[in-house]
């Protein structure tokens, strides 16, 4: 596990696990975009049923992805290992994507569910802080010209920001709100219909692998960036020295 | 002086300070490698080095404001190592460019908040005040200040609040003759007191000191 | 006087004759209570629905406003290199000059929320809930200002980078205060709302102060 | 580039690298246009007969938010010495710090104002009118304001001197300014309205313009 | 030189300088009374006294950034008087210890607004940056110089935009010694283009100046 941790270890394990992911994220994404537009209508919801199939996997992936992103923080706080401040910077698109197309998809159909774009509730309001931490990550982790006080500053606010996600995930338990609560990751078994159970999976695991394959790129063109850094670096000594 | 009274207004904890293979980098510029230093009570040293070589980066580091990328700082009494933070926090003063000084507010407010904030007395500020002749400036906003009045000020909070380790950062160029010896006179004092003087300087001090030259050209 | 003592006095004189902070943000508040009444002109009473938000709204915007320099002189005049070397750890530090804030910014908004509330129409009846919340949620607002501030010491674009930082977590008191104001006068209890806000602010507590230090530390490179 | 241009780039590079003043001052504006109709609920169309007022009174407080430092830093950090021994006479000094506000913070905020027109409900047509004026009054508002940092330098207090100062200038452009949409709203002419804005804005220039420069000069002692 | 190149990147207008009476009092205390001087072209005069005495005062009263409560500053050009607003347009420079510079911009935008107000060319400014060794420290922020890497970017503007007239406090101070050759060096030059340099200092010149003494003690 710790082997990993080496970027160069990291790049050659990885390496080979890029294209196949780009290829099974597009191929789970065509299926279950053509599935969703199979399954039969809801009785309640009609057509803006197949929302769900967008809506859900974008909502679960952005929790996910902070969560990811605020562990890269904590371990770039533990062991200030610049590897972890990458993998938490690789993170913030994508995750912020996801977010915001929750956020949107969740406003689009809210309109003919609960006849209104918006509410301050608990779920959609801790869910449009998760956007925003998302992006004050990045803006302050782009705000320094030293690299090692941007890294520090933005994990610690990264590793605050893990708060909002049990808050974001509960939120339908703990407080009475508008929003469904969970039907799908609960204790004592999902309770969705099969009919939509399964596109729905094929969903979320598309929405996974997608993520999957943008962050591993991600990284490895940080590392390959930092390689021809330290190249130029030793370079430029090499020179001065003759 | 005997210890009884030294205790009083004077230098107690006798602090050895050693500097171990120490790195120091900017940026992406390492300032120096490999520095090793140790001083004893009574000790002063000048740290000498071009414009940029990284003689107050040295004071921020023996203070533990900037961490160094190799060795370490070691901090001892009697025999024994102290806590760096620790060691900040109650044996150390820092002397450099930025006083801390808040420029619209008035001298005595300033002082007052140092010194005390330092661990000094009211009595030993009063001491300090006669000592360094800041009673007339006193009252006037620190902006009002003439360069070499505001350094005596800032001086004012090392006499007031006895510590062993003081790092100095030039800390003689704005004065005047008159109070280059005065100041001279109050390092003396300190290092007969058992403290240490740790300087970065361009023109020597009035005092006898050991010189360590630091880093290479900027 | 003891450290904390010293430094929070020292603050707290800082923010008075420093930048006039206080006042500015109070007559911020103020005329807020002053022009959004005449631009209502007959429909007072439709306003009232509008006042929780619009109170909230100002308070939160009041205290951000305030923040940019918490740290930020400090950090350019050698004073926080001072304190470094002083009696109190990095988190006292910054829980002392979150405290001051709140003092000297927080209170007197919170009163200021007041002649605001009544001037919008809100129900007498819900002035002291309304005076509860907003001391509280002013220090929540403190405590998180005080974080963000911390975190960007020495960044460009501080003063932006402070609000980006800071709005999302700033998001929940808003809602837990303006909710319980809501709940109250709709004949609901507003006890969740506002334990909720409580919780917000110990949390913003523990995390600002810890997050600030750590905020303390990096800035010193 | 000659002397004016110079200060003037300097000027708005700083406003957005050093501060964030216009952003912060413009997502203040935009939160307005977010929560306050999120507030209202349905009663969305009255809400436009508090349009008028509200936008004028964010106006107002997001460009006197950002003036407090307008000379402050500069007269800290030796800039102002500077600038006196360059190529511009000290009123054109003044005019051209304002001027960099304006573009910097009045302009943008004044572009801010339509969605928030939009937002609080305003009728489509009284938009083109709501931008002329609010560029206008973001002028005047300049102005007033570097007359009051120009003032207040040096001063202990030296916000709450300016709020004080200035707080009473802003309040004729708010008048003329929402008075302009208020008459066009009633089906009446905006135009007498707008030319006292216009002459607002003038007596604004000359006089901050003027009593700026003799601000600087004071604070060369 | 001949007067065709000193157009170019030297001093040309021959500017004399002459104090008669002059009085300065700050807050209660008259600082100084009936100081007279009159300086050439070529000239250089260190300003000296105590801390305090009026040295930097004194500066920003021939700058004309501080009235004198009695007597007055002379600009003259071909005997012709100036007036003072443009002399402190056009022929002077004053380099105090607050430079003017904003510590979170970088060192080439803010030298670059510096010349450019004061007149000077962009080729000027590169030669200036060549002069002081500056190069590699245009592209960090300001906060990031050493003290002596901050003085240097400060002088630069003096020799990127040349004006006659160098009003100089405490120039050499944090410089080292390699570099106050050289800043003696700069002056020398400037001296010999008709140049002329007041300058208060604690430490002598390393150029041959006249000494004029400035109040009494602090
Ligand atoms: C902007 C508004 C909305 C936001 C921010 C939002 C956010 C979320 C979040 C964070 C989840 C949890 C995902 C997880 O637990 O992994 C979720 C799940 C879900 N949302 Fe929404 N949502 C919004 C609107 C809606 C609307 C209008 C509906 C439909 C009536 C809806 C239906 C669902 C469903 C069915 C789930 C799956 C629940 C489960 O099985 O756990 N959402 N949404
Ligand atoms: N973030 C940074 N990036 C690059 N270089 C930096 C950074 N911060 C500081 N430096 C450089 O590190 C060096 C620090 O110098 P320091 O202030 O320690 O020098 P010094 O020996 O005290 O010089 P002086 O005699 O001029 O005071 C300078 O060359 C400075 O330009
Ligand atoms: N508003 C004021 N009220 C009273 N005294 C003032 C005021 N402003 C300045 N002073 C005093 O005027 C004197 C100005 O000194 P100035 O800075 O000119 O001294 P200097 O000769 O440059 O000293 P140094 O060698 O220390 O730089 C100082 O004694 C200062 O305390
Ligand atoms: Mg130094
Ligand atoms: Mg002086």
């Amino acid at each position: 596990m710790f082997g990993l941790a080496n970027p160069d270890t990291f790049a050659r394990v990885t390496r080979p696990l890029i294209a196949p992911l780009w290829v099974i994220a597009a191929g789970l994404l065509i299926t279950g975009a053509v599935w969703a537009f199979r399954v039969p209508e809801d009785a309640l919801q009609g057509d803006t049923v197949r929302i769900l199939f967008i809506h859900v996997p974008a909502a679960s992936l952005g929790l996910a992805v902070y969560g990811a992103l605020g562990l890269s923080c904590l371990f770039y706080l533990i062991f200030r290992h610049s590897l972890a401040d990458a993998a938490a910077r690789a993170a913030v698109l994508p995750g912020a994507a996801y977010t915001g197309l929750a956020l949107i998809t969740g406003a689009l159909w809210g309109q003919p569910m609960w006849g209104t774009w918006w509410v301050w509730d608990a779920r959609l309001t801790s869910m449009l802080v998760l956007f925003l931490l998302y992006i004050a990550y990045a803006v302050l982790r782009g705000a320094f010209d030293d690299e090692g006080r941007a890294a520090r500053a933005a994990s610690v606010l990264g590793l605050v920001g893990l708060i909002n996600l049990p808050i974001v995930k509960f939120s339908v338990d703990w407080w009475n709100t508008l929003h469904q609560p969970a039907s799908l990751l609960r204790a004592g078994g999902t309770s969705l219909d099969p009919a939509y159970l399964w596109p729905l999976l094929i969903m979320m695991a598309a929405y996974f692998a997608l993520f999957l394959a943008i962050w591993l790129t991600t990284l490895h063109t940080e590392i390959m960036r930092r390689r021809v850094l330290a190249m130029r670096a030793r370079q430029a000594r090499e020179d001065r020295h003759v | 002086m005997d210890i009884e009274s030294r205790s009083q207004h004077g230098v107690r904890p006798m602090i050895t300070l050693s500097l171990k293979d120490l790195a120091v980098r900017r940026g992406d510029r390492t300032l120096f490698e490999g520095l090793d230093l140790d001083v004893a009570p009574g000790e002063a040293v000048s740290l000498t080095g071009a414009n940029g070589a990284g003689k107050s980066s040295l004071l921020r580091v023996v203070a533990g404001l900037l961490a160094p990328v190799a060795g370490a700082v070691r901090f001892e009494e009697g025999g024994q190592a102290l806590e760096p933070a620790e060691a900040r926090a109650r044996h150390l003063h820092l002397l450099g460019h930025q006083d801390g000084f808040r420029s619209g507010r008035t001298a005595a407010d300033e002082l007052a908040f140092q010194v005390g904030w330092c661990g000094g007395t009211v009595e030993a500020m009063e001491a300090a005040v006669r000592r360094l002749a800041l009673g007339a400036l006193l009252p006037l906003e620190v902006r009002r200040l003439s360069a070499g009045q505001r350094r005596r000020l800032a001086l004012a909070r090392l006499l007031a609040a006895p510590r062993p380790v003081w790092l100095l950062d030039e800390p003689l160029s704005p004065l005047d003759s008159h109070w280059r010896a005065e100041v001279g006179q109050i390092l003396q004092a300190h290092l007969e007191g058992g403290g240490m003087v740790l300087a970065a300087v361009h023109d020597p001090l009035p005092i006898p000191a050991r010189t360590c030259p630091v880093g290479g050209a900027a | 006087m003891n450290g904390a003592g010293l430094l929070l006095r020292r603050e707290m004189a800082l923010a008075w004759n420093g930048g006039g902070g206080p006042l500015l943000a109070c007559g911020f508040l103020l005329s807020l209570a002053v022009i959004v009444p005449l631009g209502a002109g007959p429909q007072l009473d439709q306003l009232a629905n509008l006042a929780p938000g619009l109170v909230w709204l100002a308070l939160s915007l009041a205290s951000l406003l305030t923040l940019e320099r918490l740290f930020e002189r400090d950090f350019e005049d050698g004073t926080l290199d001072l304190l470094a070397m002083g009696p109190l750890a990095d988190e006292a530090v910054v829980g002392v000059k979150v405290l001051a804030h709140w003092l000297t910014i927080g209170l007197p908004l919170a009163l200021m929320t007041l002649p605001v509330g009544i001037s919008l129409g809100l129900a007498p009846d819900q002035l002291p809930l309304l005076a509860v919340t907003a001391a509280l949620g002013a220090l929540a607002f403190s405590f998180t200002g005080g974080l963000g501030a911390a975190l960007a010491i020495g960044a460009r674009k501080g003063g932006l980078l402070i609000a980006v930082i800071v709005l999302p977590l700033f998001l929940p008191p808003v809602i837990f205060g303006a909710g319980a104001l809501v709940a109250q006068a709709d004949g609901r209890s507003p006890g969740p709302a506002l334990a909720l806000l409580a919780a917000c602010v110990l949390v913003a507590g523990v995390v600002g102060v810890l997050a600030g230090a750590a905020g303390l530390r990096g800035s010193r490179t």
